[in-house]
């Protein structure tokens, strides 16, 4: 098995940020991505939709500067105002080279 | 007024309500899973709007002018008079304020419901077009207060036009214009086919109301922790604005031409605090604005106040008005 | 008893059952979606709440003081009973026992439902007032049995109370109690505004059993693999505690005063097993008790064979009884 | 034929539809939550079945064998004619032709009813075991496709079995022959019970019914942007396979003694594309036919189509058939 | 971006162990958590659930001393009875010093 | 904490591969699975299913030679036609014996 190492980007957000997120990631070079309801609770405890505790996980696989500017973009634009978390981790991904 | 109020707060729906509420105050776990409040709305909405549009059909263009004009009016009116009073009065940063007042700017569908009922359970039949009404309350409102928001803050990067395309294509514009549409080609002959399934007479609404009404008791119960957050301010504009904001509308009502019930329920869609269509227009135009004071003043105060009180006050408005 | 027999394994409810069961024999990959099966039983709950509130508003408190009375008894023996058994003659552990019993000690309201429309059917109205009966079964034998699982093992460190809380707050008793109690407020004229949608005589109550009563089956069909797991032993508890709690159920429902039809449900009541309150309750205070065992018993021994063959059983026992 | 046309197209299920259509090309977000589209179908299909077999029961089988034998025949043909025109004319690959023809040999159930609503519509009632050959429709032609694409491609080394057997235990299977069979069994009286919730002709269906059809239309509107990936070959084959389906079904009903209204509904049953069956058993076994084309072709062409024009031309066929 | 490495905690569990399972993680000092609806299978085949197969997952990114104490106590209070699985793995993550 | 590191194999793909899959990886090896539904989008494009954008997430925790074998297999019998992606990391699993 030919396996690529890439980063995994993990992103747990209010559920109304989610098509500005996945259409900024692909913007910012993600080929693709996952999306899960979930539900949640936090240290700043927003409750900024009708139903309290709802959140989206975006999961995105992409090469280590595609992640640093996913993170970034992140950090800067929603961490002031939003409920977000992020987080990376390096996956090994078959077939990689597809996705960056 | 006394036995009018006691009649209200036995109704289904009032008792539904508090049902909802109780249920969170006993820490109950319990609550409808969300696709079936989604579906519940969904129903709810087409059906308004398939029996307004029947009724359309027979008014005449020349009957609704008015009372749409004085709806479009309320429309410009209580986004302004709520950005005021939060602003000046209260105290509340920009953001704040507008993002408030966008929400009662705009119009809930269920108290609208919740007031239709009641005007018909008291015998002043409303007019039939009154959900072409719902409709043109529901989005100028919101519009307004986001354009104060934007104009008076730093212009935030995203793009506002999206947010505008949502509100108009969101759930609620689609079920009642797409119904209203529907309902004014199909003729007659097609609503009896279909009229005791979508029919707010009809056993089935008002079954999908009263269900709706607990998950909404239970929501508005979820966030009644979050009254102390808010100050007293907030909790007092919760109460009195829609008052003004009801009896202004059951004034313009009286003026354009609407009977007693068309008057109240003017008033109450006036009071009334949207809560579908604004939040996340408002989250994500106005991000600095606290979703903790426009949730909870008009999930848990404006909302519990005028399905309990506020529609049998502007009733009363109404029938005073005329005369 | 053949024809009676007959005309119950033809009814739609067991015909729905019986489906459920085929589809997972054929190893279909179909069942309702669970937020539906939900949704469902929360209307059904709903229902019977309102329709006994309305109902216990026109009966007097004396009516029902007796009946209340056989109802909670039944609520202390049936687990005792249980328990016993198993333990004594089945070898069962302490906390499988306590477990088992917890959930015959309570009470199955679709079995309820089952029970009413079969009866009715029968042309045995029931008293109005049966769903507080209902209610008042639901949770005592949970917590007797609870109790003697707690004192007879190592006392858990997870809090009880906690545990008891949520049976009592759980959706089940939220809607019956609440059903309840706004049945008994709205009054008459209310009721039937709404009586359309949730009257168990309405077409809604009975197209929404069918459906629930399916995915019962499809759930017990599921579990029917189980069966071997078991051992006889259970299986023949299965038949046989319903019986003896069926029997009495009808027997102290007739001496309380109750009609053919109402000392029939109280005995199916009685007989019946909870899988909805019980199953959370008893897998967080006996983590040691094996579910398999329970949920088992309860849902693909003891449900089926009441809605098949239990509860014209005990209809015969209970007209034996009224002579 | 205008005026039918003209009524067929102010329907509620047309105007339901094109609602949905509409929603999709304004970019709205809104759709139904997949778990009530997939209760919606549970209820129609069931309800279908139900009724079918309640009239089978009062039908001989003598009254039956034609129609069936006529429906199966359509099963076996169905498929080759579309392998058959896609292949040669279309010069489609042949997982593409025969993946395709799987779905064309195979039924569309919202088809059938809006074809069963139309034709009540126009006072043709049909036969009362229509469903009864709505179920023979279903799987022949997919596995007669899924043959030929097996012989012809090397042989997947997925178990095919299994796929059959998915086919056949599938939601649609479980609850048209379920509900035949239950049908059959419960009698009259039972059916009186329960009629209101599932009869056709009852309120509940024809909400549910436009509620499912809205949802059609949205998840039809979202593969319109495929229309320009499937090349013009397709789209015509989406249009004029139907035709001639349609009337060659409407002949065989009518030679098999079908009345005007049963003739129509074979004819649009032929007519129809499969879009829950036949979409995953074609996924699973020939990989490498593209899904773009299969349900663009199913979804976007042909069902729109049947519902708009399809229907109404079947109907003057059967009529023109029976002089 | 500057990333704080930590760690993320998963358990698998029957959805009947939520509100436990949470407010314990919490006590034990998690800042947050999120919750995902799943399904599944494992060795054990424990159907505690009337409706069988169904579980949840729990995550929550703490700093390694929690997640030990987490683990430690996954393992010794729901190991011996519950149908769980816990695994933990390393994390960068935005702004990280928020769930220390 | 006794902990094994062990391989965490996630496949996300079209729903109607789920039953095929499960199968497959209890075949080769895998001791237990957790599927969840999310929905996502990918360089293909695929909208296989009538509710187009809808997959699922497939995880396995496993050794890393049954790891090795489910990718191979995924690569080689998904990967040509159908929407697929998958990924391995490694985790440190609780009592992780049991999965080997
Ligand atoms: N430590 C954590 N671990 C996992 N998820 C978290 C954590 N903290 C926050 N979250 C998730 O992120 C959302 C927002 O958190 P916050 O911004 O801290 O209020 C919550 O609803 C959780 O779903
Ligand atoms: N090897 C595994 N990989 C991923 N999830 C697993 C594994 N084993 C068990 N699970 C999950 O943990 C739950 C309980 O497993 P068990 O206690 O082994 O019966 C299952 O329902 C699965 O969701
Ligand atoms: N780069 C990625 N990161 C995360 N998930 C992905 C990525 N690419 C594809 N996916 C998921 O895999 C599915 C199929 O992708 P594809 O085969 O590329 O069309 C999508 O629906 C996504 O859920
Ligand atoms: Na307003
Ligand atoms: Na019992
Ligand atoms: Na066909």
């Amino acid at each position: 098995m030919e396996m690529v190492p890439l980063k995994l980007v993990t992103i747990v957000a209010e559920p109304v940020l989610e098509e500005q997120l996945t259409t900024e990631l692909k913007r910012l070079g993600a080929r693709g991505y996952t999306v899960t309801e979930t539900r949640g609770e936090g240290s700043r405890g927003i409750r900024a939709s009708e139903l309290p505790g709802e959140s989206i996980r975006i999961e995105t696989v992409v090469s280590a500067e595609v992640a640093d500017r996913l993170l970034a973009h992140v950090a800067k634009q929603y961490f002031p105002n939003y409920a977000v978390i992020a987080y990376v981790s390096t996956v090994e991904v078959v077939r990689g080279e597809k996705y960056v | 007024m006394g036995e009018i109020l006691r009649q209200n707060l036995l109704s289904p729906v009032a008792l539904a309500f508090a049902l909802g509420v109780v249920t969170k105050l006993i820490r109950s776990e319990f609550s409808l899973p969300k696709d079936i409040y989604t579906a519940l709305s969904v129903y709810l909405l087409f059906a308004l709007g398939l029996k307004g549009g029947v009724e359309l059909a027979h008014a005449g263009a020349a009957a609704i002018a008015w009372p749409a004009a004085a709806t479009l009016l309320l429309g410009c009116i209580t986004p302004l008079t709520a950005y005021a009073t939060l602003r000046r009065l209260g105290k509340f940063s920009i953001a704040d304020s507008a993002g408030i007042a966008a929400h009662y700017g705009s119009v809930s569908a269920v108290t609208y419901i919740a007031a239709q009922t009641f005007v018909k359970g008291m015998g002043a039949e409303p007019e039939g077009y009154m959900p072409t009404l719902l409709t043109l309350l529901e989005s100028p409102g919101i519009h307004i207060a986001l354009a104060i928001g934007a104009m008076k803050t730093a212009a935030p990067d995203r793009d506002t036009r999206s947010v505008l395309h949502e509100v108009l294509t969101g759930r609620t514009m689609v079920l009642l214009v797409g119904g209203l549409v529907i309902g004014l080609l199909m003729g007659e002959k097609n609503w009896q086919s279909i009229a005791p399934f979508y029919d707010s007479k009809g056993a089935v609404f008002k079954g999908a109301l009263t269900l709706f009404i607990l998950e909404m008791g239970i929501v508005a119960g979820s966030r009644l922790g979050d009254l102390k957050k808010v100050g007293p301010f907030l909790l007092g504009f919760g109460i009195f604005m829609p008052i003004v904001h009801g009896a202004l509308g059951a004034w313009l009502g009286t003026l354009a031409g609407l009977s007693v019930g068309g008057a109240t329920m003017l008033g109450a869609m006036a009071a009334s605090a949207s809560y579908i269509a604004a939040p996340p227009a408002v989250r994500i135009t106005l991000p600095e604005a606290n979703p903790t004071y426009y949730l909870t003043a008009s999930l848990a105060i404006t909302f519990p106040f005028n399905i309990l009180f506020g529609i049998p006050i502007y009733f009363q408005v109404a029938r005073w008005l005329h005369g």
